[in-house]
């Protein structure tokens, strides 16, 4: 109880600390100076129509390629864990409720689809709102429904695996092309910037955002995979 | 409206660090960390927001010329998708090692796991 | 000039790639991460030597190819380059290091070691802050992983405790970022440095707090750094090194190097204040650690707290901010993640477990190296480092925090060579005894000496850059270092060498001194090298024993040509540590070793902060500037060198350590440490007063204490030197007073007092070099130096008992012997003093060296001699050979003491008003007496010899009786025990005197260290090994610090 | 002052007039002592059979080399000290060879013969010898202080070392001599003086009772004589220095031998009235009585 | 800003915090993941308030989706626990 009260008075005093960050915060009514350079040039300099996917994909590039890494290392991270356990190696034994025919059937109907979904959401992020985060997340889904309808269902991590590495590395590829070819690294001019709000446009932008897509969507899978792999302990 | 989701945001982000700072299950402690990035979020992208505006996305509505008039600071938004998917590696990391140290002392107590100290 | 950015692309593509191996495939994907590494290496060395050697300006390398702040740009200068080849080579070797774990756990772990090479070489170059974010979380994530490498179970639970932390951390740095960003609109840290200040207050000001307290916790301040000692408890010790030496030491300092940009000078004194607190505290709780992965934790805490302390000054430290952040950030990534790399080669946690590393010299100099870089001890950087730093710190009056450095710095020497005192002299534990502690790995070992030559050669560099001339260049120094290398050969050639080296280095030196530096040189040189003849009995080769001497005589003789304060104290630590080397080797030395060392750089210490204030700034100090300090400095300088000097001089109060010191060290040791070493404190005295004179400090004249000090210390060191059963503690005790006679003479500041000095570091040199080598032979061949145990030797050591009874004659001052001629120029010196009431002290300590003298000869030579005794040796000749050089010396000081005295004597005379001696003709005359030496001795001789001569003319007959003829009320006693007289000799006087022997003094000291080590170990108590608790410490830290910065 | 060869021979005849002086002294003394006894006490010339007696005999026993080293250091000291001290103020021909060395040659090489005689009686093995030079040298710590605090003070009085020259600032009138220039610090010096010639009370040292001869035990025949020797001499030259620096010192042997025996008769009177000391007893009172008189006496100057 | 959006957003706000008062306090893990999913959810509406559609996506999908079903896997595994 005292803990608790200690937490709470310190905690009241990070409260003090964000109340005066939340009274000295004055609304702004104008973009400020970074905001309106990527409101003015981002079109013309990069032909995205989504200023957020110009920023995340080439101004803060660098951040992105954090970002996957983060989930890469994440993934690995997760797979080095769970490997190591007292279950692994066990034969699965668990008595599992078999799904029902429908939901099989639903399932085996679905994945497609959802997968489909995931390739549009992050093929069109440079258009419209989401990408590749939001498009692996997509796939990523599919995957976790083939899992619970199925739980003994077996990925090949080896497979997963590649198509993390694969992305990730042309990623990286592309980045070190914008030093040769263009500004710098993770330039995405190395294509043309075409025509703004058409599908072939912003230069490398759908490319490397279908490219994370892909690797988030594998890492994600490769997470869920190792978990729902993890036995009882 | 840029108020009360900061506010919002702050009172989770506080809720969230209590119930991380006083729960004694290692779950729950995540649960919680989950709960205070959230608030985290939302604080972010409501930084970044201006009365009136409309989303950084450029199409027929928002012309190019016009954008810097029209639309919000894109950035926090783009910051705060990063920081979502940090938050998901780390709440991740977190939940298998709750798993693993489970697997080593058949609890979940946070006050199970202080061999090394002092 | 490949792209730096090529460093990040390699360390992820390469992290990458390894997904497309089989998971089998381990050994390739080892052979590739390697190679990965060393490409990065390659890169970031050649940017390093692109701009050390060519003096380029920092590039940018900027991002999508856009210009910041509005796309993310990363910078490389020569810190940025310094750093990355350290975060990448020590990442290079770790991961050599850390083979097996990493094949065990596959290419996803070495992915993960990539990846956080990389992430840390992020932090180190981006220069946005959301980026500096996005690292550091990579960098959290990958310490989850890299933690699994580890064989303790309990990793796992320091991994998670860390991720709770991460969890706050990111809460506070990206909710700091975004207010940051929203008050200047930018995301570049220097875009935010160039918005005016203004921009920074209130609500921004509070941004920059939380961002900054975000970054400053990754660099695991105390006190919220439960989960770092805990990694560093847990981790794999090559996983440690890299955390304490590329996470905290390098990138996450200097993330918070680069934030402190955009506020300008306002948060220095906060992070001063975290960094003081760090390194004095983690230093502090150091000293309750057993368990060595945690000590070096502690250690780790205490550097990076010193970094910060910079960082927090580097307003005042101009163009050297540089040069002192990373001469202490580079010595304590070397040293620390050497220790751990050491570690590593034990299966046992326990400090004490280290004695395994006894019999392998190589990982024991590396082990001295590593510390001797943690403490800052020349030649290395942290040495260099320092002294820079305490210069400014003096310039701008910031004394108070050069106090607490020092004394943090200090807490850190003694656990560090405590511990080395572990390894060279605890036995291993018991149930242990049979367990393969040690186990060698080739790749290891290479690792490991990688560190040790990286660290000489940063030694070097920081040498070659610094304003002073390079210490490695020293002759002296050189000559000691050469011996680390010839350790291999015999000890007789190496004594050879050494001996023909001192004298040499004598010759070639010798037009270079004027008289009074020519007393010492002689001393410290020749007599040196009459002492090194007694090495000659020595077999085998000694490991070790001649690089330790050779530095402690190196730092001799560049003490007496030291012109500038920055020489001056580089020698005198390479002559404490040196000394310290040599006395830690006698067999029962630990604990002794260690109090001399922790007093002795206690001691270097006051002088190093006497020195700095004295400069002002003024670089090549020159000591006789010393006379130019001004007027409210001055005094405290001196209180500072003095107390600094008189720790050497063992005076009393600061004098615990001499007894086990010289008692226990080795038998040509003693006359070394008690001889020689002893002088260069009142080296240091004489150039103190001779430059500073008297001075006042409160209307109290500074010398008139010292003159107390000195008629203390040879009043209460003669007196407990008579009470002493173990003979070389007597002349150890007995050398405290002496020592207090001299200084006595010199505080008595006119020329009388000094020219008495100078016949107390002769005599003194001469005749306790000559006792501790006849006790020490003596010792030697009856196996104890209790002195009661002994008794009647006179019979079959002949030779040693006439090196001592010339010995205790002259100390005793009796004439004709050389003793007498320093008493008689006290009296002369005393007479034009106007103080007089610690005379009577000194009057008194007089008869009460024939105690203690008389002691000595009697119950070793005379009296019973035992049963078990009867078939001694005389000591061996190399053991003699000394001692009667020795007699013959005393013997000739004696007769013409002029040939030492007199040039000195002309030479003190313009620094003081009074008359020095005149030494026309054979007598000697003051303004008060006269005393002719020759005559004396002709008288005395004659008388001697008459009486002498007729006697044995009479007796010539005279037949030897056996033992125990003699009369003893009427019986006759049989058992040599009971009859010797010897034990608690003086037991009428200890009834009478004894109040005085009440160890007052140890037990103040001995109080002082259970006050640090209770408080050690209470205040430890505070890391519960919760995480959760740790999470609030945490939050209560920032807090806290919250409420400092805004309400006072 | 330098040295020329007659001075050996009119130091020869010092020494011959102090010994003679010192053995009849002696007598003298133990005579008056026991005839305050009522006893009828020794010849005055028994002093002389012992000492001739012991000088003709031989020993066939050593105890080893400092056996005869001691005596001969014993005997060393007692002449240098006298010889190096000026005997006859004024005379050339007694002042024998204190041109080696002032006041402070003298009072440090009262020690020599102690030294010497300490160690030979060591070599004995017997148990008291070492005894008893355990509570002499305890003693003498104590009891010399406050010597060398008097003569520091008239020392600096005079501020001179020289012997020679402190008798000559005591000449002329009574009243010129240090007793009455500066009775604090003869008061020191006379008290220990009482300590040094080790009479009661401040005898236990030698302890006749419980050790027989103490320190000596073991020493006989020619050994003895040579002590015999020197115990007339010594205490002789140690008062030879007490008057030369207190009493105005000896212009001419009467004096000499007037004031040396009214110094001594100071000492044996204060042994009568006196119980004897233990070795802490004795250090103790020194330290209350003596030692502060000197400091008294160093200030005061 | 219309009135009725503040209205809305409030409405929101309160309802968001009360989910997270849940997602601390509820007796059962499960009740508090599934609360602190709703929370995420709730937030993610928020963000189309804010004009943040590619955030609003993400923390659906991302927030309220995967790590919901992360827990429920770590959850199932540790069935010996007590939901306390």
């Amino acid at each position: 109880m005292i803990k608790n009260f200690i937490v709470l008075l310190f905690l009241f005093g990070l409260g003090m600390i964000f109340s005066a960050l939340l009274l000295g915060y004055t609304p702004d009514s104008e973009l400020n100076l970074t905001g309106r350079y990527y409101a003015e040039h981002t079109a013309q300099d990069l032909g995205a129509a989504n200023i957020v996917t110009a920023i995340i994909v080439t101004y803060r590039g660098l951040d992105t390629l954090g970002e996957v890494t983060v989930l890469f290392l994440t993934a690995a991270i997760v797979g080095m864990l769970l490997s190591t356990g007292a279950g692994k190696g066990k034969s699965l034994q668990r008595k599992l409720s078999q799904s029902g025919e429908l939901l099989t059937t639903g399932s085996h109907l679905l994945v497609p689809l959802i997968l489909l979904l995931g390739a549009y959401v992050f093929i069109n992020g440079h258009l419209t709102p989401g990408g590749g985060f939001q498009g692996g997340a997509i796939i990523a889904s599919a995957i976790l429904l083939i899992l619970l309808t199925d739980p003994l269902y077996r990925f090949s991590h080896q497979l997963i695996s590649i198509v993390e590495s694969i992305s990730g590395l042309i990623f990286l590829a592309l980045g070190v092309l914008g030093i040769f070819f263009a500004g710098g690294f993770l330039d995405n001019r190395i294509l043309p910037v075409g025509e703004l709000g058409s599908l072939f446009s912003a230069g490398a932008i759908p490319i490397i955002y279908s490219l994370v897509g892909l690797k988030v969507g594998a890492e994600f899978s490769s997470m869920l995979v190792n978990f729902s792999e993890t036995e009882d302990s | 409206m840029v108020t009360i989701a900061m506010l919002t945001g702050f009172i989770l982000i506080l809720m969230g660090l209590y119930g991380a700072l006083t729960n004694h299950n290692i779950l729950r402690m995540i649960v919680s960390f989950s709960v205070a990035n959230t608030g985290v979020n939302i604080v972010l992208v409501a930084v970044g927001y201006i009365h009136g505006r409309t989303a950084p996305i450029l199409n027929e509505a928002v012309p190019a010329a016009e954008a810097a008039a029209r639309i919000i600071d894109p950035v926090p938004q783009a910051l705060v998708l990063t920081a979502i998917v940090i938050g998901l590696g780390i709440t991740t990391l977190m939940l298998a090692y709750a798993y693993k140290l489970y697997e080593m002392k058949g609890s979940l107590d946070i006050s199970k796991f202080s061999e090394l100290k002092w | 000039m490949v792209n730096a950015i090529f460093i990040i692309v390699i360390g992820l593509g390469t992290a990458f790639l390894l997904g497309l191996l089989r998971e089998t495939w381990r050994h390739t994907a080892y052979a590739v991460m390697l190679a990965a590494l060393a490409v990065m290496a390659w890169i970031a060395v050649r940017w390093l030597l692109f701009f050390a050697v060519d003096g380029a300006a920092p590039v940018d390398i900027l991002t999508a190819g856009t210009a910041p702040p509005f796309a993310i740009n990363l910078r490389l200068g020569i810190t940025e380059a310094v750093l990355m080849v350290l975060v990448i080579v020590c990442g290079l070797l770790s991961a050599v290091y850390m083979k097996e774990s990493l094949l065990r756990l596959g290419r996803r772990a070495m992915s993960v070691l990539l990846v956080f090479i990389m992430a840390l070489c992020g932090i180190i170059m981006t220069r946005d802050l959301f980026n500096l974010f996005v690292f550091f979380e990579l960098v959290v994530i990958a310490t989850a992983g890299l933690i699994l490498l580890s064989e303790n179970k309990q990793a796992l639970t320091a991994g998670f405790k860390y991720l709770i932390i991460s969890q706050m951390v990111s809460i506070f740095l990206l909710i700091g970022i975004i207010f940051t960003y929203h008050t200047t609109g930018t995301l570049n840290i220097d875009g935010m440095a160039g918005t005016s200040a203004d921009m920074l207050k209130g609500a921004g000001s509070l941004a920059f707090f939380l961002m900054l307290m975000a970054v400053l916790i990754e660099a695991k301040p105390f006190p919220a750094n439960g989960w770092a000692l805990d990694i560093y408890e847990s981790a794999h010790p090559a996983f440690s090194a890299l955390f304490s030496a590329a996470m905290a030491g390098a990138a996450a300092v200097y993330a918070v190097d680069k934030l402190l940009l955009i506020t300008g000078p306002e948060w220095l004194p906060a992070v001063t204040a975290i960094g003081l607190i760090s390194f004095v505290a983690a230093n502090l709780l150091a000293l309750a650690q057993s368990s060595d992965r945690r000590t070096l934790g502690y250690s780790s805490v205490g550097q990076v707290g010193l970094i910060l302390v910079v960082i927090g000054q580097r307003d005042i430290l101009g163009d050297q901010y540089l040069y002192i952040a990373g001469g202490i950030l580079l010595s304590h990534a070397i040293a620390k993640a050497g220790l751990y790399w050491i570690s590593g080669l034990l299966s046992q946690r326990d400090l004490t477990a280290w004695s395994a590393l006894r019999g392998h010299p190589l990982l024991i100099f590396a082990f001295i190296s590593f510390i001797a870089m943690l403490s800052g001890l020349p030649p290395f950087p942290s040495f260099y480092a320092k002294w820079e730093l305490f210069m400014a710190l003096a310039v701008e009056g910031r004394l108070w925090i050069m106090g607490f450095i020092l004394f943090g710095a200090l807490l850190e020497a003694s656990y560090l060579f405590r511990w080395f005192g572990y390894i060279l002299k605890r036995e291993t534990a018991e149930e242990h005894k049979d367990a393969q502690i040690l186990s060698l790995a080739p790749h290891k070992l290479v690792v490991i000496l990688t560190a040790v030559v990286v660290g000489w050669g940063l030694a070097y560099v920081w040498g070659e850059i610094s304003v002073y001339s390079n210490l490695l260049y020293a002759l002296p120094l050189l000559f000691a270092l050469s011996f680390v290398l010839l350790d291999w050969l015999p000890a007789w050639i190496k004594n050879t060498v050494v001996i023909a080296g001192m004298v040499a280095y004598f010759v070639v030196t010798y037009p270079l001194y004027d008289p009074l530096q020519l007393i010492f040189a002689v001393i410290f040189l020749l007599g040196g090298a009459v002492i090194f003849l007694a090495s000659y009995h020595a077999h085998g080769r000694r490991i070790g024993f001649y690089p330790s001497a050779m530095l402690m005589f190196a730092g001799l003789s560049m003490l007496i040509v030291a012109e500038d304060s920055f020489h001056f104290f580089a020698a005198w630590e390479f002559l404490t540590i040196g000394s310290y080397f040599l006395i830690i080797r006698g067999k029962h030395s630990e604990p002794h070793a260690l109090s001399y060392l922790v007093f002795s750089l206690g001691g270097a210490f006051l002088i190093l902060a006497g020195f700095v204030v004295a400069a002002q700034g003024v670089q090549l100090f020159n000591l006789e500037s010393l006379s130019q300090v001004a007027a409210p400095l001055a005094p405290w300088v001196f209180l500072l060198l003095a107390i600094g000097f008189m720790t050497k001089t063992a005076v009393m109060g600061l004098h615990i350590w001499l007894p086990g010191a010289h008692a226990e060290a080795e038998t040509d040791v003693s006359p070394m440490v008690s001889g020689i070493l002893l002088k260069a404190g009142l080296f240091g005295i004489m150039i103190l007063l001779m430059n500073m004179g008297k001075q006042q400090l409160y209307g109290v004249e500074l010398t008139y204490i010292m003159l107390w000090i000195g008629a203390l210390s040879a009043f209460l060191g003669n007196l407990m030197a008579a009470f002493q059963e173990d003979a070389k503690r007597l002349l150890a005790y007995s050398s405290i007073g002496q020592m207090g006679y001299a200084l006595f003479g010199l505080a008595l500041m006119n020329q009388l007092g000094w020219m008495m000095a100078m016949m107390f570091v002769i005599n003194h040199y001469i005749y306790k070099s000559m006792l501790f080598l006849s006790v020490g032979g003596v010792a030697k061949r009856t196996g104890t130096r209790e002195m009661y145990q002994m008794g009647g030797l006179i019979a079959l050591m002949p030779l040693s008992f006439i090196a001592v009874l010339i010995g205790i004659i002259a100390v005793s001052g009796v004439p004709p012997l050389s003793g007498f001629g320093g008493r008689w120029i006290f009296y002369n010196a005393i007479m034009s003093s106007e103080y007089r009431l610690p005379m009577i002290l000194i009057f008194l300590s007089g008869p009460i060296a024939f105690l203690y003298l008389f002691r000595l000869i009697h119950t070793i030579f005379l009296g019973q001699l035992k049963d078990e005794h009867r078939k001694l040796k005389e000591a061996p000749f190399w053991i003699l050979l000394p001692q009667m050089i020795y007699v013959a010396a005393l013997m000739v000081f004696a007769l013409v003491p002029g040939l030492a005295l007199r040039k000195v004597d002309a030479y003190l005379n313009p620094f003081f008003t009074d008359h020095g001696l005149n030494w026309e003709g054979l007598t000697i005359t003051s303004d008060y007496g006269y005393w002719s030496p020759v005559s004396i001795m002709i008288v005395i001789a004659v008388i001697f010899g008459v009486l002498f001569a007729w006697l044995l003319f009479v007796n010539r007959k005279a037949q030897k009786v056996k033992q125990f003829n003699i009369v003893y009320s009427a019986e006759r006693p049989f058992r040599p025990e009971t009859t010797h007289f010897a034990w608690n000799f003086y037991a009428p006087y200890r009834k009478a005197m004894g109040f005085l022997m009440q160890p007052l003094v140890t037990r103040f000291w001995a109080a002082v260290t259970d006050l640090l080590h209770t408080l050690a170990d209470l205040v430890r108590r505070f890391y519960t090994g919760n995480g959760q608790t740790y999470a609030i410490q945490l939050l209560a830290f920032v807090i806290i610090v919250y409420l400092f910065k805004m309400e006072f | 002052m330098q040295f020329e060869w007659i001075q050996i021979p009119y130091a020869l005849l010092t020494l011959f007039i102090v010994i003679n002086y010192g053995l009849i002294m002696n007598a003298l003394v133990a005579k008056i002592g026991a005839r305050v006894g009522r006893r009828h006490g020794i010849p005055i010339y028994q002093n002389y059979f012992d000492l001739i007696k012991n000088y003709g005999l031989r020993s066939s026993i050593t105890h080893g080399v400092m056996f005869y080293l001691g005596p001969v250091f014993r005997l060393s000291g007692g002449v240098g000290l006298l010889l190096f001290v000026p005997t006859i103020y004024g005379s050339v021909m007694f002042s024998n060879f204190s041109f080696s060395g002032d006041l402070i040659l003298a009072l440090y090489f009262i020690f020599f013969g102690t030294l010497g005689m300490a160690l030979g009686a060591a070599e004995s093995g017997h148990p008291h010898a070492a005894m008893g030079i355990s509570r002499g040298l305890s003693q003498v710590t104590m009891a010399e202080l406050p010597l060398t605090l008097a003569v520091f003070s008239i020392a600096l009085q005079y501020q001179t070392l020289s012997v020679t020259d402190i008798v000559a600032a005591q000449q002329g009138s009574i009243l010129n001599w240090t007793l009455f220039t500066n009775p604090i610090a003869v008061a020191a010096a006379m008290l220990s003086f009482l300590g040094s010639v080790m009479r009661p009370p401040f005898d236990v040292v030698l302890a006749p009772q419980e050790i027989p001869i103490g320190p000596p035990t073991e020493y006989h025949s020619s050994y003895l004589a040579l002590m015999q020797t020197n115990r007339v001499i010594y205490p002789t030259a140690k008062m030879v220095i007490f008057m030369s620096l207190f009493f105005g010192g000896a212009t001419s042997w009467p004096i000499f031998f007037l004031k040396i025996f009214l110094i001594y008769m100071f000492a044996v009177f204060v042994g009568v009235v006196f119980p004897r000391f233990r070795v802490e007893q004795s250090i103790r009172w020194f330290l209350i009585w003596a030692v502060p008189l000197g400091i008294l006496s160093v200030l005061l100057v | 800003m219309s009135t009725l959006m503040i209205a809305i957003s409030l409405i929101f706000a309160i309802a968001m915090i009360s989910a997270a008062f849940v997602a601390i306090y509820a007796k059962r893990i499960a009740i508090a993941i599934l609360a602190a999913g709703l929370v995420s959810l709730l937030a993610s509406v928020m963000f189309l308030f804010l004009a943040a559609p590619d955030v609003a996506m993400t923390e659906a999908a991302i927030g309220s989706g995967l790590t919901t079903f992360l827990f429920f896997f770590v959850l199932g595994r540790v069935r010996g626990e007590k939901n306390d």
